[in-house]
């Protein structure tokens, strides 16, 4: 007899998951692609795996303090977007080059 | 006069001498710095002479002069004060030391007036003198242990005298290394000494010296006296250390007779005598020292036959002749070896003058087959030479007959003797009388083959007259030690007086008995005839068959090679020790030092150099390579707290 | 629902903050009614200190008094009181520094100096802050003006990298350190450290989860304070920017970063798990290692104190640890605090050696460069000497009582393996240490300072030389007066 | 079921989006996935009762960031960029594994504690509105933080425009 | 007050010398403030008490209160002499480099006087914290002077030298920090001080390596051992020698070396008695493998400095020996010969420096003969010679001596390999010394152009002193032992239960345990 309760019934655990699904794919992204704007869009994607965690914790331990959190580390994502993004422009226009492996003059 | 200030002026004179002469060292003055040392020397005599007298003064159970002036070493139990004892063996040796160094002195003078160092020359000698008689004089093993290294100091500089000469100054380091050994074990005789008797006065030594002979091999006194012996080995050139003696003729001539055969040659029978309570109580350590005696008055005579080199032949008697004191005290005769010692110091100072004085009539030439018939140029030097040699090869009465016949005749019969160990003296005197006769044959009598650049001359009177004086000593002087045997058949019935001075501070050989006068008759006649016949074999075959000796030496072959090289014994030390030990050196230098501890810190530095190569890779610029060290971090830290909780 | 309004009192707790805030603005304002044009560099950095010092003063008479602010999310106690004293003070140093650096100074001036008070700032929020959302809103404030401080370099290529390296692998360790704060919100439902530390030791035991936000939020620590596996961004980012800013990184972040980090320790995290306090211990001696063996193969000056950082961060560790496990922190801790302010002090010293050597915005200083140094300038040769002995520990400098106090308290602990370990590699790091000594006083060369004209930079070396040794010779006083308050 | 039939969409909305964003090789393609992740996200917000924030996420991200983030990718000539992984096949390899340790880690310890965390269940509780009780502990509770922040978009604001006007910045000269 | 002056006095002149001017008076100031510090010096032994075993002119002040840690100074005889050996070397030393060192003379005079005061601070201090400052304190100028102003190899040596002697001694602040917890333990507050170490009793488990007593006893003992060195740690020690300037050498021998063996005095047998009388095996056959070694290896050196930096491993295996030996002997062996040491291969070196000035090199092939033409010099190094092969009468015989006889007490096997050191000390010295003095003249007598002098007046002024000293000690060791016997008394007899404590002028005789009269 299968168990179809994890299909079924949506708990904590489901949304747990899928955030760490989430946040591993973000991970993978910094870890991996080479293009330095989609790394960018990587840690994006990790803090907003973050953000989901937040919610459903807020939800299920029935504490709204989770959406002030979620709600400050969004202003802060966009912040470090913005200098990211500020940053990625200066060093394009310097190197005029996005991909992660021609920045490798400081090393040793 | 007073006792300290005697003492005090005896062994301070020469050692003021030495700091005068040393200070104006670059003055090359023979006379005046000879006379310093001279009047050094003389002013000591006079105090020894006058000591003596002292001593006589004393009656007979107190007959002692003891001086303390300092205390020198003062730790816990160890207390060794500079204190100085003048009784009956150490006056014997003051007069010696003091008596034929002063005639060594004015010797010298005229010997060495050429040379540009001789105020160094005698400032050295006043200094050997001085420490001789620290040695001779020091109330403990350790004040005698400073004069004993130095005399070996003054032997090794005075020995390298003529220092830019390669082989000298080899002469000399090697004197000092060989003395140096002995004198190691020196100090292991007194560790033992002071553990076990809790002191290191000779006195009290003789005094705590086991009632009963000691049998084990152990024994605080058997092991301690060994120890000592070795000691002795080495300065008195007895085998196995006897090797740097013959070496020690680089030297100035009358440096090599007043250190290597009248004085400090025989400090290490000095020593024993003045120890004898505490030898005498070892019977092992006595059996040693008289078969080493006895074995070295053989070898170094053999070698002595076949020499060439007119110091080298008298360098190998000396030790020939320190194995007869060795065997003397060996078998308990204290008395025997010192008189030996005394009458030793004579003749062969003597013999050692005259040769020097030959050399200097030589030009400096020392090759026995280049001289010959020198009898006709140096008359004085030749009369008194022959004394000595009939005083050496033990022809009464001169001196030498007598000391030798008492070490033969204690050799025998004393309980601790063996008649092995007689017939070795009764060989040894054989070869001595041949090899000194082929000495006299082959320098003054026979045909001379002088070269002809050099023409021989007798010498200024201030060299004879040592000359003279020794050889006086040298007839005249056995006879303060006549054996009862011969003194009973002699008018006015002379008692043997040295042996009755001595007598007080020397320990009866336990279980002695009577000697048999017929025996004792029996065995003087053997050794004076054995004598006598070696002596004419040796002018027959050096001044009449002139041919024989190369027969013999054919005949013989390896043998008389075998001698020749003393023994291979020098080669034997330098490919058997001395070589060994400095390639062991360079070896443990290279792999230890040099290859495995620097190694191992170039090694532990390489390791964290290495570490830090293995870092700087890691930090390959690539930002995502950083990345991953940060998710590889995690997951480490993440399964560890997953399998510990 | 409660609501908890803040007041008056609150505002004069954080009047540093405000002060350092508003004074922040003046330069930029300035600026602007300038008509976008740079007033004189000295009147910046004049404006900039005189910030800082209000901040400082306002700080010390208000600060340590252990009260908290705004609905607890801030305290006031010792550690924010010495960490916010010792990074204002490299802050103010720093500008020194900046105002005298070819890659720094002129043009942009303002902003800079604006950033700078900002991110000083951010670390008053950081060390203050007992929430974890606020302790990342000023990591965030803190890190954000430095990844823009960094990237506004004259110096055109390596700033850049070097900017862009520290952004991305910083929003990485954010968002991790972010991840660990949802865990705990999570699980213990607040994330403010005072009301986790009571039911910390519960939570340990129940809550995996719990377990994973603890060490991802100390992850997130040990990134900023660049502890090994964590460290790699360390060397280039320290090589890349300029050395005034490296100075300022090396020290206010290093030093807040460890007081807030003492702060979540002390929550009780590390005692009721003694696996996090195994993990925190190897991490120590890992760091102590890579640090030094790696600085040991440096030629670039700058890229050697940037090892040379990472090492003292494993130093620092240890104590730390000691705090963490300790019945009676405020030993250890104290014993922290001093080896961050001896830290600060030396490191500031160092890279102001290196910006006195610098004459471009691009020239690249090492090792080598200094032979002869000391024939010429035999004062600040003395004082590098100083800072480099004072690195590697050796008495009577604050660097050894740093060291001292730090492996004391470690010792008072227990932990005497992880202190051999911290006493082997200061002997190793000895041997980097001596190599610019070896350099300037036993080699020949023409090596000179970029001009002579750089006094606050000089001053700047020579002040700091002299309390390295001042106040190692008065450590004991400093002591007892970092412990009474905390 | 129909709540699982929505959350199983979303999740794979998210995750498939998610994965869109790591494979594009173009970044383009990967800015419009990004895009369709947040409002995945945003849309589980809803499901979680986070309205507001859910609004504000469609707003912030979805809005402003990927604005931002596609403008930036229009600045770039980024023709030569054919392929989507760095290098390494070494590397890689580690990086995907320890990457899929640390999720593997995680979701072992979600499963794990779920069951403590009370959970009030979530299914039961009232979906209302929680803005007002949200904004009352904005300015009460978290007013400091939310001050910094303020203070914190200035100084991004201000730092941002002086690095695009620095010399090594935009207007650098080549 | 005194013991403070004697400290700091050569700090003061090191200060003064910054600001002297550069000119050819900053040698006489140097020479005349050494003197100075010289005579001050002298008045500790007017002072000092012979007959007391216990501290005497103690000045204590609290430093760090919270860890107990005090300004604390105190003498007594074992440290009196290295006192005073210290401040006797340093006019030397000056007066030795009036040519030989010619670049940063200001600096080099700075460092002189800042080593002294390092040294002398280790001698005197009471305090383990204190004392532990002066140890690594006392580093930082040798690195210095090896480095400014060595040889050509003078980085790689002084690295070396620093690495060496610093790795020991962190593990001996370990070991003094976890001391100074178990004083709290005891007492319930901290201390560094080193009586109250002393009357700590440190648990020993006999048979293990890991017991409490043996790892602290390793951790000093390891950090004493590099310094004196003992062998197989010696290896910093030739490269240093070698490479140093004749004053860094003469210093280095002459008093660096004695801080660990000093130290093996002070701190090691009292803190540790028994974990120190177990391990005595070890560090008497070390001290005797380190004699034999020493000069072995000497034996083979080309170079006339390294040599006698051999001969120095040699000579400190005989302090080892003689202190592991733990009896009154050796003990006053072995510090007696600590003076020795100094003196003698002090004016080896000085020696060796005066003849590498005249001739720039210290190859023996190269020399040979210069007694012919140097004599005063011959006479000089001879004399030292003696000293050093330990020729009754001179001061190294009475050092040697004593030390054999208390290792033959402790251990005669061993004491019988010691005394093999006897023969070979001989040996490589003399040998040395035929190679150089003797024989025909070497190469460096062949350059007409720049003949050889002899030693000139300034040199002789050096030396005699030293030779004076030598023969001083040789003859009258009394007149030095006398200070240190009841010290050394007090130290053997009571070693397991050592206390001390801080004696008062008015009230003696509480602490005179085997003091004899």
């Amino acid at each position: 007899m299968l168990n179809t309760d994890f299909l079924t019934i949506i708990g904590l655990d489901h949304y747990l998951i899928l955030s760490s699904i989430l946040f591993s794919l973000g991970m993978i992204g910094v870890l991996m692609r080479r293009n330095v704007i989609v790394m960018l869009m990587s840690i994006e994607l990790m803090l907003n795996a973050v953000n989901i965690t937040f919610i459903a914790f807020s939800k299920f331990t029935a504490n709204v303090d989770g959406h002030i959190l979620v709600f400050f580390v969004m202003t802060i994502a966009a912040a470090e977007a913005a200098v990211g993004l500020a940053l990625a422009v200066t060093i394009f226009k310097r190197f005029r080059e996005v991909n992660i492996r021609f920045f490798e003059h400081l090393k040793g | 006069m007073n006792n300290e200030l005697l003492i005090g002026l005896l062994i301070l004179c020469p050692l003021v001498g030495f700091i005068i002469n040393g200070v104006r060292y670059n003055r090359p003055n023979a006379y005046l710095s000879g006379g310093i040392a001279s009047t050094a020397i003389g002013i000591s005599f006079v105090c020894s002479i006058l000591l003596f007298i002292e001593l006589l003064n004393l009656p007979v159970e107190t007959r002692q002069i003891h001086v303390r002036f300092f205390e020198w070493i003062t730790v816990d139990t160890l207390r060794i004060s500079a204190g100085f004892l003048v009784d009956q063996i150490s006056a014997v040796m003051i007069l010696i030391i003091t008596g034929v160094g002063l005639l060594i002195h004015l010797f010298s003078i005229e010997y060495m007036h050429h040379d540009k160092g001789v105020t160094k020359y005698f400032s050295y000698l006043n200094l050997f003198v001085f420490n001789m008689l620290i040695l001779v004089l020091g109330d403990s093993l350790l004040t005698m242990f400073v004069g004993w290294e130095g005399v070996g100091l003054c032997s090794y500089l005075l020995i390298g005298y003529w220092f830019t000469d390669d082989q000298k100054a080899a002469a000399g380091m090697k004197a000092f290394i060989t003395n140096r050994i002995g004198d190691a074990a020196f100090i292991l005789g007194m560790f033992v000494l002071f553990f076990s008797f809790g002191t290191l006065d000779l006195q009290e030594l003789n005094a705590l010296a086991p009632a009963v002979a000691e049998t084990s091999w152990m024994g605080a006194a058997t092991l301690g006296t060994l120890f000592l012996f070795i000691g002795a080995t080495g300065k008195s050139a007895q085998i196995p250390l006897y090797v740097w003696l013959p070496d020690a003729m680089a030297g100035p001539t009358p440096v090599s007779a007043l250190i290597h055969a009248a004085t400090m040659v025989t400090a290490g029978v000095y020593m024993i005598c003045r120890l004898n309570g505490l030898f005498i109580s070892a019977p092992n350590t006595m059996m040693i020292i008289a078969t080493i005696g006895g074995l070295t008055a053989v070898i170094a005579a053999s070698i002595g036959i076949t020499q060439w080199d007119i110091k080298k032949i008298l360098a190998y008697s000396t030790v020939s002749q320190l194995g007869y004191m060795f065997l003397a005290v060996g078998v308990g005769a204290f008395g025997a070896g010192m008189f030996h010692l005394m009458t030793h110091a004579f003749f062969k100072a003597l013999m050692f003058l005259g040769s020097g004085s030959v050399i200097h009539a030589m030009h400096e030439e020392q090759d026995i087959r280049k001289m010959g018939g020198l009898r006709k140029y140096m008359p004085i030097t030749h009369i008194t030479f022959l004394f000595g040699w009939l005083a050496i090869i033990g022809i009464p009465p001169f001196a030498g007959f007598f000391s030798k016949d008492e070490i033969l005749w204690m050799s025998f019969h004393s309980p601790l003797g063996h008649p092995v160990l007689w017939a070795m003296g009764a060989l040894g005197a054989a070869m001595t009388a041949f090899y000194m006769t082929r000495l006299m044959c082959l320098t003054f009598w026979g045909k001379s083959r002088v070269p002809a650049s050099v023409h021989p001359h007798e010498s200024p009177w201030l060299m004879t007259l040592p000359l003279i004086v020794l050889g006086i000593l040298s007839i005249i002087g056995g006879w303060v030690g006549i054996p009862h045997v011969i003194g009973a058949v002699l008018p006015g019935h002379p008692e043997n007086v040295l042996g009755n001075w001595l007598g007080p501070v020397m320990k009866a050989i336990p279980g002695i008995t009577e000697g048999d006068p017929e025996t004792e008759w029996l065995l003087m006649g053997v050794s004076v005839a054995i004598a006598t016949i070696s002596a004419i074999i040796a002018y027959q075959f050096y001044v009449r068959k002139t041919e024989m000796p190369g027969k013999v030496a054919k005949a013989l072959g390896p043998v008389h090679t075998a001698v020749y090289n003393k023994y291979y014994v020098d080669e034997f030390y330098f490919a058997g020790i001395i070589n060994p030990i400095v390639e062991i050196s360079k070896n443990i230098w290279y792999y230890i030092d040099v290859n495995f501890i620097d190694k191992c810190t170039y090694w532990i530095s390489d390791l964290v150099k290495s570490a830090g190569g293995i870092v700087r890779n890691l930090q390959n610029g690539n930002l995502q390579q950083y990345a991953m060290y940060v998710a590889v971090g995690i997951v480490v830290i993440l399964s560890y707290l997953i399998t510990r909780i | 629902m409660k609501l908890v309004f803040p007041g008056i009192a609150d505002l004069i707790h954080i009047s540093p903050l405000i002060a350092l805030f508003l004074c922040s603005l003046i330069p930029i304002t300035i600026k602007i009614f300038r008509g976008n044009k740079e007033q004189p560099a000295v009147a910046t950095l004049i404006q900039g200190l005189i910030g800082i010092a209000i901040s400082l003063a306002l700080l010390l008479v208000f600060g340590g008094t252990g009260q908290t602010a705004f609905a607890d999310n801030l305290i006031f106690d010792g550690l924010t009181y010495w960490s916010g004293f010792i990074a204002l003070s490299a802050a103010a140093l720093s500008l020194f520094l900046m105002y005298e650096n070819p890659s720094t100074t002129g043009d942009q001036f303002s902003e800079l100096t604006f950033l700078t008070l900002n991110s000083a700032l951010g670390m008053l929020i950081l060390t203050s802050a007992t929430d974890l959302l606020i302790i990342f809103i000023g990591l965030e404030l803190m890190s954000l003006s430095l990844y823009l401080m960094i990237g506004m370099s004259h110096e055109e290529k390596l700033s850049k990298e070097a900017a862009f390296k520290y952004f991305i692998l910083g929003s990485f360790a954010s968002a991790i350190f972010l991840y660990g704060t949802a865990f705990i919100f999570g699980t213990a439902k607040t994330t403010n450290i005072l009301a986790i530390m009571e039911q910390s030791p519960d939570l340990m035991e129940t809550h995996k989860l719990y377990l994973f936000g603890i060490v991802l939020i100390m992850l997130g620590y040990c990134f900023k304070v660049s502890l090994a596996p964590f460290h790699a961004w360390t060397p280039d980012v320290y090589q890349g920017a300029p050395t005034p800013i490296s100075a300022y990184m090396a020290t206010a972040i290093k030093c807040v970063s460890f007081t807030s980090f003492l702060r979540v320790v002390l929550t009780g995290s590390v005692i009721s798990s003694v696996h996090l306090f195994d993990i925190l211990q190897w991490i120590a001696v890992i760091t102590m290692l890579v640090g030094n063996t790696a600085a040991i193969i440096q030629g670039n000056l700058k890229r050697m104190l940037a090892y040379s950082s990472i090492a003292h961060s494993g130093y620092i560790l240890i104590g730390v640890i000691a705090a963490g496990v300790s019945q009676e922190p405020s030993f250890a801790s104290t014993g922290v605090l001093y080896y961050l302010l001896s830290y600060s002090l030396m490191t500031l010293g160092a890279f102001a050696m290196v910006a006195l050597m610098e004459r471009s915005e691009n020239e690249i200083v090492n090792i080598d460069d200094l032979a002869g140094f000391s024939k010429r300038h035999p004062i600040l040769a003395l004082c590098f000497t100083i800072f480099l002995l004072s690195l590697a520990g050796i008495p009577p400098t604050v660097g050894f009582f740093g060291k001292f106090y730090v492996f004391s308290s470690a010792i008072a602990e227990g932990l005497i393996w992880l202190t051999v370990w911290g006493v082997i590699n200061s002997v190793i790091s000895v041997y980097y240490y001596l190599r610019p000594i070896v350099v300037m006083y036993m080699k020949d060369g023409d090596s000179v300072v970029a001009t002579h004209s750089l006094h606050a930079t000089k001053g700047t070396i020579v002040a700091t030389a002299i309390l390295i040794i001042i106040l190692g010779l008065t450590s004991g006083a400093l002591f007892e007066l970092v412990q009474n308050t905390l | 079921m129909g709540e699982a039939l929505l959350f199983w969409f979303l999740a794979l909305v998210t995750v498939g989006s998610g994965l869109a964003v790591i494979l594009f090789a173009n970044p383009i393609f990967c800015a419009l996935s990004l895009a369709m992740t947040m409002v995945g996200v945003a849309a589980i917000f809803i499901t979680l009762g986070a309205y507001f924030i859910a609004g504000v996420q469609l707003i912030v991200y979805a809005g402003a960031v990927m604005v931002l983030f596609v403008m930036v990718l229009m600045l770039f000539d980024l023709s030569g960029e054919l392929k989507a992984f760095s290098r390494g096949i070494f590397s890689g390899g580690l990086k995907l594994a320890s990457v899929g340790l640390i999720a593997g880690l995680i979701i072992g310890a979600i499963t794990l504690s779920t069951g403590a965390i009370q959970t009030t269940d979530g299914a039961a509780a009232p979906m209302h509105d929680r803005t007002k009780e949200l904004g009352m502990s904005l300015f009460s509770k978290h007013l400091f933080g939310f001050e910094a922040l303020g203070v914190l978009l200035l100084v991004i604001a201000v730092g941002t425009v002086a690095l695009a006007r620095s010399k090594g910045g935009t207007h650098a000269k080549h | 007050m005194l013991l403070t002056t004697v400290v700091f006095l050569p700090l003061l002149c090191a200060l003064i010398l910054v600001f002297w001017p550069q000119s050819k008076t900053l040698r006489f100031a140097a020479l005349g403030f050494s003197i100075v510090e010289f005579i001050v010096s002298l008045t500790i032994l007017t002072n000092f008490d012979k007959g007391t075993a216990q501290l005497q002119m103690v000045e204590k002040h609290l430093w760090i209160e919270r860890f107990g840690i005090s300004y604390h100074l105190g003498i007594d005889g074992i440290s009196l002499w290295l006192v005073l050996l210290t401040t006797f070397l340093t006019p030397i030393v000056i007066l030795g480099a009036w040519n030989g060192i010619q670049d940063r003379v200001k600096g080099f005079h700075i460092s002189i006087f800042f080593l002294q005061f390092a040294m002398i601070g280790t001698f005197l201090a009471l305090d383990a914290i204190f004392f532990y400052v002066f140890w690594e304190l006392s580093l930082i100028p040798m690195y210095f002077m090896i480095g400014i102003w060595g040889g050509a190899r003078r980085i790689y040596a002084t690295i070396k030298f620093f690495i060496f002697t610093m790795s020991g001694s962190v593990l001996m602040l370990l070991a003094m920090i976890y001391m100074m917890f178990l004083v709290q333990e005891s007492t319930g507050t901290m201390s560094a001080n080193i009586l109250d170490f002393y009357k700590l009793n440190v648990p020993f488990v006999a048979g293990t390596f890991f017991s409490l007593q043996t790892l602290l006893f390793f951790a000093f003992a390891l950090a004493f051992a590099i310094k004196v060195p003992i062998f197989p740690l010696h290896t910093w020690l030739p490269d240093a020698h070698v490479e140093a300037p004749t004053p860094g050498s003469v210093i280095l021998a002459g008093v660096m070396l004695k801080m660990g063996t000093y130290s093996f005095l002070r701190w090691v047998l009292p803190l540790f008695p028994e974990a120190s009388e177990y391990w005595a095996w070890l560090f008497l056959l070390l001290g005797v493998v380190g004699i034999i070694y020493g000069a072995l290896v000497a034996m083979v050196q080309p170079d006339v400095k390294k040599l006698v930096a051999y001969s120095s491993v040699s000579h400190m295996g005989y302090i080892m020996l003689g202190m592991f030996s733990f009896n009154i002997f050796g003990v006053s062996g072995s510090l007696f010969q600590m003076l020795n040491h100094g003196i003698s291969t002090g004016a080896l070196f000085l020696l060796i420096g005066m003849i590498y000035e005249r001739t720039h090199t210290r190859e023996i092939v190269k020399y040979g003969g210069l007694a012919g033409r140097l004599p005063l010099f011959t006479i000089f190094f001879f004399i030292m010679t003696l000293s050093s092969i330990a020729v009754p009468l001179t001061n190294g015989f009475i050092g040697e001596f004593l030390i054999l006889l208390g290792a033959y007490k402790a251990n005669p096997v061993l004491a019988g390999f010691a005394v093999s050191g006897v023969v070979f000390g001989a040996v490589y010295m003399l040998w040395m010394f035929k190679k150089v003095f003797f024989g025909p003249e070497g190469e460096v007598l062949k350059d007409v152009h720049h003949p050889v002098k002899d030693l000139s007046k300034r040199e002789i002024a050096v030396l005699v002193p030293l030779v004076i000293l030598v023969f001083w000690m040789g003859i009258f060791p009394n007149h030095f032992m006398d200070y240190s016997k009841s010290s050394l008394d007090y130290l053997v007899k009571n070693m397991k239960q050592y206390e001390l404590t801080v004696h008062d002028p008015k009230a003696p005789g509480a602490l005179q345990a085997g003091v004899q009269r």
